[in-house]
């Protein structure tokens, strides 16, 4: 059997947690051993994981980068070492022999889904939209911003009137929504709310109800992870939309390890997964139920 | 002595928050002489030469060296000018060795990296003429009080072309320190350095300075030659009135050896510190210890007040059994211990003299009974007036005191607390002739009143003063008591003497 | 009473004179900051906003205080908000009451500072390394108790410390207040105070005049466990939710700033309170001012260092000193460095 | 008594060495030449803002700061190489330039605003990164021939590891930074400040200067450690490096330095990186903790250390007799 090497971010949101939760299972039903380091958030730690796993000489290395440069040199040692690698979530600066595949979605798509059903919810009226960024700098704050506003551009009418990061967190997300709030007069002047982030909707949405307004009618809300809290808010009616990032990705990347070790199948380049709109009329109370075990 | 002076200061003018610490001071220093500096605690030695110097910038006035005008900024200017100083407090790192302390700023080098092989080596020299013969590559702070001082005062020695400023050098050091020291000065004297001497014994005044100059807050007296001056002039000069009971001797008394014992060590010892040795210490007594530096006075007093464990004896007050395992233990049993190294045990720098008096006090009562504001004001008051700190008033922070004033108010604190049994370190050093002599006449007074006294004390003649009984150290070892008639000077020297003679010789 | 309050206002004029000045600008940035209305019952508007996001920091800079005071610092307040955050959610959703919630979360808190105290007093490690160990470790705690998701509740009692409110006036700013005065209150009619500032200005010294240096040393870093106890729970009941990867996540920075603002000196002794707590509403007000003036985020941490320079610049003691030389032209009171090398 | 000096650091290489030991016994990979390259490698970058930390912190301050220079300098060296076009050792020399002029700045705000150090790099912290930000939010990879040739220069050891251009970079930064510290005046300037600031400040020590000097120092060697940073990962971000300073405090302590400053070595710091970095691949090694275990192992394993050697020094001082003054 097959020892592998899974080196993850760590663990700063519910999504990460769900992910590193179904590797391990995906692993344990595979009878695949695996070999846990969270590199904290930094990406020296990881590159450290990386080089500790090919000393240690394991079968393969499922690596989550943290951000998508600086990845050569140590890939090559891990290609000079004969250690497939294999990318989760998402990509890397680098040239494309240095890894085996990567499973990931693609964040600018995400972004650009989360900004069409925008677009097509409010259609003709005036719509001022006030953004809820992720951690400055971030390539998920980067991509997901450019998506979005891809996907608004040419609408004249949706036009981003606040842009703030809220890192990622539900505090943050709150606190600052409630700025935004104060800062167009009461949050009248909002017509929609678009967080990089289900959590910082989730902040936000406290934020609207406390201002006096509805989230979900007044102030419409759209973001992006689908974690269960999501949605048990589009139940209550106080979101609107959020757009799928699987947790799942080491599935695949399994299936795609265990083909190559076999009888030496490449998979293509990029397993992409998909990034799934669910509205309200996607029965959320029944999605919500069936994804709180998974460790989100 | 040439009549050009070689430093001069003409109406230096100097406050600190609006108090003149120096107004309009003139001074006057020549070639080839020593010059005595005095004033009551707090009449502004230590602040001249600190603007001497260039460690505060003056208010007014101006300095000339050589008959130029100089403006130190710092005090690397004046090390640069050829003046080294000696600072009140041993100024020195402890965290440096010894030998990097003699030569911090100035080390040899070889190709421009400090040569430590050969620092040492001078340091050594340099040391062996102070009769020091200590390793200089061991860390400062390994060392006690005196022996640092007495670095401090090499390294000043050594900075000085031209002038050599000492403020209070001798205060811990022992007879036969200061002898050393006496003979070094007198040789940079013939090599015509001049000298600026601070000190609060009048015997090494007359001994070795040439001219006096005294301050009285803030203000010049006036500058003297030594041969025309009679002590009983040179108090007066100091406190602006005469002083009847500077010399009053007290014939021990007999009560305070008929007391009944108050607390009682057998066989009480620390290896490594100090050798067992039984001591008793009866009511109203005042026990002298005597010793030369690094004989083991300060560690004594450190077990007796529970700073340090005890490995082997045991401890009685009042017949019982007593354990001491922390200050708190032994001030709740009524002790009290008033330390030698002020600035790093005794004194609370930032706090004002009120919290500094009554702290020991308020300690003891514990943190959730607070003596009322008015009590405290009322016992720093008494005390303020009691031992005359010299303050503006009592809530400024005690830094900002002299250092004679500081330690008066580290004597307020354990007064305060009314205790039973006091330790004293060193009570006297850097107090002035009138405070002086107001310690000792309270230390009696405290007897008097059933206080138990242990003064661990370098000044042998005060010693025999208040002692009823003298203990003599030496190695970490008790080994002499005398008392009543035998409390002598030459007695203690000869119990010194007869355990080591080569250093009682000096 | 009032006697000793006024010289000690006069002491705290630069923090507020900094704060009037950051409110004016926030003012002027965005012209309804002062706006104060009812919304739901609750007193609403941007100022409210500084109140009560300003909690956790002013809660945090309680506790830090006092522990500054004794020469310390206590780098795992942010960590410790996090587990007790993790601690009350836990429990309530558990099914314990509200009461042995929050008895079980704040006793947590002092837990920690107790180990802390442990720590720097028995095993003499510096407070900075001492509390690093449970800044690193805390957290990996609070996720060990969630299980590195956000654990939701619902119990609305709970949720009352973050969103409620008494007479309007949302629940985090009553209790920082409250909090507040109650520690001004111990420690400033009790002796703690002065003792506290004895430790840290000089702890051999203290130690031998008797003081309890270790009991101190363990209550100051066992409050400074309750505050960010209390903190800690305000922060999860305001998203209803215990967040172990970000509660408190590098607020022990704030709080440490909002301690030096206010005009404690980080080599412990003199020490106050209301000047941490302005110090924390200074923070805030720079904050949320960032917020309301719609600059994009790269902005922040720039925005956020100058201003900390401007008013560090305008309280040091020098620029003082600069002042006073300035307005009453020549009559240098003292020399403000040198002045240092006696201290 | 004559080793009580180096006591601290003699204890922190045999607790180094027992550790090493006790992995080698569970993980025999441990002990391999790819490992102990490793660990030089990885943490250069570390290990070299750790000298400047080392003086810093020995000088009685403390720099936060570092952290975010090294982030600046990779975003800086990546767009000023890339976009801007300025040749590599230029940008370089410029990096450096600012560095330690930044340095130099917050030194003399220390100094002569008498603001603590703490509170002064922290706003410097949040400068340089904002500064960064400013430059580019997103990570910019470098593609220059020089990187590819120094990341290329390395000597592969017996066994696979690698003794790479980086980690020899870090041994040379150490050999200077003791040589600094032990032999150069500047260097017991440095021990001076942190013993006593009065007592050095009356014993004629430059302290203007040399706390400038000190911060400068400090954070060219946060700029070299960019450099360093940047050749590691080939690329500049803003949100790298972050908590690096966290890291380098605790490197410096673990390796016997006071935080109160006056006492510590710069060889000591070195054995801080090392054990730290031993306790990263060990918990890699083991590979079966969790995200949390990870950060409650790796603060247990920190004091642990910390302990031992605390108990070690405290049993010397008992058995040796320290006099009084020596912890002050
Ligand atoms: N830095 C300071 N700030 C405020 N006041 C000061 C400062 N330094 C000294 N003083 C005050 O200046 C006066 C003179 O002090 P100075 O230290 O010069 O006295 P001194 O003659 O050396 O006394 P002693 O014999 O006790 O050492 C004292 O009243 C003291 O309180
Ligand atoms: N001349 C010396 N040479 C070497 N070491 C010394 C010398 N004098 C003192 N010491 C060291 O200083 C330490 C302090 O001893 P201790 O303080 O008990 O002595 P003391 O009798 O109180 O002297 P002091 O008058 O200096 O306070 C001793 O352990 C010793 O190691
Ligand atoms: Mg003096
Ligand atoms: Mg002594």
């Amino acid at each position: 059997d097959m020892t592998v090497g899974f080196s993850q971010i760590g663990s700063e949101s519910g999504w990460r947690a769900a992910e590193t939760t179904l590797t391990k299972q995906q692993a344990e039903e595979r009878g695949i051993d695996l070999k846990f380091a969270d590199a904290q958030q930094k990406q020296e730690n990881q590159i450290k994981a990386v080089r500790s796993f090919i000393a240690q000489g394991v079968d393969a290395i499922l690596l989550a980068p943290v951000v998508a440069t600086g990845w050569d040199q140590v890939l090559g040692e891990a290609k000079d070492a004969e250690i497939p690698v294999v990318l989760l979530d998402r990509t890397v600066d680098a040239p494309d022999d240095l890894y085996l595949t990567a499973v990931t979605s693609d964040l600018v798509h995400e972004g650009n889904v989360a900004g069409q059903w925008l677009v097509d919810a409010v259609g003709d009226k005036q719509c001022n939209v006030v953004e809820l960024q992720g951690t400055t700098g971030s390539s998920p704050a980067i991509d997901r911003k450019k998506g979005f506003e891809e996907a608004i551009s040419g609408h004249d009418n949706v036009k981003i009137v606040r842009s703030q990061t809220g890192d990622f967190t539900r505090t943050k997300g709150k606190e600052v929504m409630e700025s935004f709030l104060k800062a167009e007069n009461g949050g009248k002047d909002i017509c929609a709310l678009y967080a990089h982030n289900d959590d910082m909707a989730v902040g936000a949405i406290q934020a609207i109800k406390e201002a006096g307004l509805k989230p979900g009618s007044d102030i419409l809300v759209v973001s992006i992870d689908a974690v269960p809290d999501i949605f048990q808010a589009m139940a209550n009616g106080e979101a609107n939309a959020t757009v799928e990032l699987t947790p799942n990705m080491a599935g695949p990347a399994f299936d795609a390890l265990e083909k190559y070790k076999a009888d030496g199948t490449m998979p293509p380049k990029w397993i992409q997964t998909e990034s799934k709109l669910y509205t309200q009329k996607d029965d959320p109370m029944k999605v919500y139920e069936e994804k709180k075990n998974l460790g989100y | 002595m040439s009549d050009e002076p070689l430093l001069s200061a003409r109406a230096i003018t100097k406050s600190f928050l609006g108090m003149k610490a120096l107004d309009r001071v003139d001074f006057t220093l020549h070639a080839g002489e020593v010059h005595a500096l005095l004033g009551e605690n707090g009449a502004g030695k230590s602040t001249l030469i600190k603007v001497l110097t260039g460690a505060y910038r003056r208010d007014g006035g101006e300095i000339r060296l050589d008959g130029r005008p100089i403006d130190p900024k710092d005090v690397t200017d004046a090390q640069e000018l050829g003046i080294g100083t000696v600072y009140q407090e041993v100024n020195l790192l402890p965290n440096l060795t010894v030998a990097e302390n003699l030569f911090l700023g100035r080390e040899p080098r070889r190709f421009g990296l400090v040569d430590a092989r050969a620092m040492n080596r001078r340091s050594r020299e340099i040391l062996r003429e102070y009769g020091l013969g200590i390793d200089p590559s061991a860390l400062l702070a390994s060392f006690s009080v005196a022996v640092r001082q007495i670095v401090a005062i090499a390294r000043a020695v050594d900075l000085s072309g031209k002038v050599l400023i000492l403020d209070e050098p001798t205060a811990s050091l022992d007879a036969a320190e200061v002898d050393t020291l006496f003979e070094i000065v007198r040789s940079l004297r013939d090599r015509g350095l001049g000298i600026v001497f601070i000190t609060h014994f009048f015997d090494q005044v007359f001994r070795i300075a040439d001219r006096v100059t005294v301050l009285r807050n803030g203000q010049l007296v006036g500058t003297r030659p030594i041969d025309a001056l009679k002590r009983i002039d040179l108090v007066s000069m100091m406190l602006g009135r005469e002083l009847s009971e500077e010399e009053s001797h007290r014939a021990p008394s007999a009560e305070g050896e008929g007391g009944a014992p108050l607390v009682r060590f057998t066989n009480y010892g620390k290896r490594g510190h100090v050798e067992p040795f039984d001591l008793t210490i009866r009511r109203g007594e005042v026990v002298g210890v005597a010793g030369l530096l690094g004989s083991g006075r300060t560690e004594t007093a450190e077990l007796l007040f529970g700073i340090e464990q005890p490995d082997s004896g045991t401890a009685e007050l009042d017949g019982e059994k007593l354990t001491l395992a922390s200050p708190r233990q032994a001030i709740a049993h009524g002790f009290g211990f008033c330390p030698e190294d002020r600035k790093l045990d005794g004194i609370v720098d930032d706090l004002s003299v009120r919290e500094n008096i009554v702290l020991a006090l308020q300690a003891r009562q514990g943190w959730a009974k607070p003596l009322p504001r008015a009590e405290q004001e009322a016992i720093a008051d008494r005390y303020i007036q009691a031992l005359d700190i010299r303050t503006t008033d009592r809530e400024k922070p005690v830094k900002f005191l002299s250092g004679g004033n500081q330690q008066k108010v580290i004597l307020a604190r354990w007064l305060a607390t009314n205790p039973r049994f006091l330790i004293l370190d060193e009570p006297t050093r850097g107090i002035d002739v009138g405070a002086h002599a107001e310690i000792i006449r309270l230390i009696e007074k405290l007897c008097a009143e059933g206080m138990s006294l242990l003064v661990i004390s370098s000044e042998l003649e005060e010693l025999v003063v208040y002692s009823n009984r003298v203990l003599v150290l030496s190695d970490r070892r008790h080994i002499a008591e005398l008392s009543g008639e035998a409390v002598t000077t030459s007695a203690v020297m000869k119990a010194i003497a007869a355990h080591d003679p080569e250093e009682a010789a000096a | 009473m009032t006697q000793r309050l006024l010289p000690g206002l006069a002491r705290l004029a630069p923090q507020l004179v900094a704060l009037a000045v950051i409110l004016a600008l926030c003012a002027a940035i965005s012209p309804g900051f002062f706006d104060v209305s009812v919304q739901n019952g609750r007193l609403y508007g941007s100022i409210i906003d500084v109140l009560n996001r300003g909690a956790p920091v002013a809660l945090l800079a309680i506790g830090m205080t006092l522990v500054i005071a004794t020469k310390g610092i206590d780098l795992s307040v942010g960590a410790v908000m996090a587990i007790t955050g993790a601690v009350a959610a836990a429990m309530i959703t558990s099914g314990y009451g509200i009461v042995l919630t929050l008895a079980g979360a704040l006793g947590v808190g002092v837990l920690c500072g107790l180990w802390n105290g442990a720590l720097v007093a028995v095993l003499a490690i510096q407070p900075i390394i001492a509390t690093l160990i449970l800044m690193v470790a805390g957290r990996g705690i609070a996720q060990l108790i969630t299980e590195g998701v956000i654990l939701t509740f619902n119990d609305p009692t709970l949720i009352f410390f973050g969103s409620g409110h008494i007479f309007g006036v949302p629940m985090p700013i009553l209790l920082w207040i409250m909090l507040g005065a109650l520690v001004v209150l111990v420690v400033r009619t009790s002796a703690l105070g002065m003792l506290i500032e004895a430790v840290g200005t000089n702890r051999r010294a203290s130690m031998l005049a008797g003081v309890g240096t270790t009991f101190l040393l363990f209550s100051v870093y066992a409050a400074s466990g309750l505050c960010a106890g209390v903190a800690g729970i305000i922060a999860a009941a305001d998203i209803r939710g215990a967040d172990a990867n970000n509660a408190g996540l590098w607020l022990e920075l704030d709080a440490i700033l909002a301690v030096v603002i206010g005009g404690t000196s980080l080599l412990g002794g003199r020490f106050s309170i209301i000047g941490s707590l302005i110090g924390a509403m200074i923070i805030q007000s720079v904050n949320t001012g960032i917020l309301l003036s719609g600059f994009p985020p790269e902005f922040n941490l720039i925005i956020k260092a100058a201003i900390i320079v401007v008013i560090l610049v305008v309280q040091s003691p020098s620029s003082r000193e600069a002042m006073a030389f300035f307005t009453r032209k020549r009559e240098p009171a003292t020399e403000p460095r040198k002045e240092r090398a006696v201290s | 008594m004559i080793g009580s000096r180096y006591f601290p650091l003699a204890t922190t290489f045999v607790i180094f060495l027992l550790a090493y030991a006790l992995c080698y016994l569970q993980f025999p990979n441990m002990l391999s030449t790819r490992v102990v390259g490793n660990l030089l490698t990885d943490n250069a970058f570390l290990g070299i803002a750790a000298v400047g930390m080392t003086f810093v912190i020995i000088s009685g301050g403390i720099d936060l700061s570092i952290g975010s220079v090294i982030a600046f300098s990779g975003v800086f060296l990546a767009v000023s190489m890339g976009d801007w076009g300025v040749p590599p050792v230029l940008a370089f020399a410029l990096l450096l330039a600012i560095a330690t002029g930044f340095g130099a700045v917050m030194g003399a705000m220390i100094h002569y605003l008498a603001m603590p150090a703490f509170i002064v790099t922290l706003a410097g912290m949040f400068f340089a990164r904002g500064m960064a930000f400013l430059i580019s939010t997103q990570s910019v990879p470098i593609s220059q021939p020089i990187y590819t040739a120094m990341q290329g220069i390395y000597w592969k050891m017996p066994g696979g590891g690698r003794l790479t251009f980086i980690g020899m970079v870090m041994v040379a930064v150490f050999i200077v930074g003791i040589v600094i510290a032990q032999r150069t005046r500047f260097g017991r300037y440095v021990y001076a400040l942190g013993g006593n600031r009065q007592s050095a400040e009356l014993m004629g020590v430059p302290v203007a200067s040399t706390t400038i000097g000190i911060y400068a120092l400090s954070s060219f060697l946060a700029g070299l450690s960019g450099i360093v940073f940047s050749l590691y990962t080939s690329a500049g971000y803003s949100l790298a490096a972050v908590g690096v300073e966290l890291d380098a405090i605790a490197a410096v302590v673990i390796g016997g330095t006071l935080l109160t400053g006056g006492s510590g070595f710069v060889a000591g710091t070195f054995l801080g990186i090392l054990i730290m970095g031993l306790i990263q691949t060990y918990i890699v090694f083991d590979g079966t903790l969790s995200s949390w275990w990870t950060k409650i192992v790796i603060g247990l394993l920190l004091f642990a250390f910390i302990a031992l050697q605390r108990g070690l020094v405290w049993l010397s001082e008992r058995r040796g007799g320290v006099p009084r003054g020596a912890a002050a």
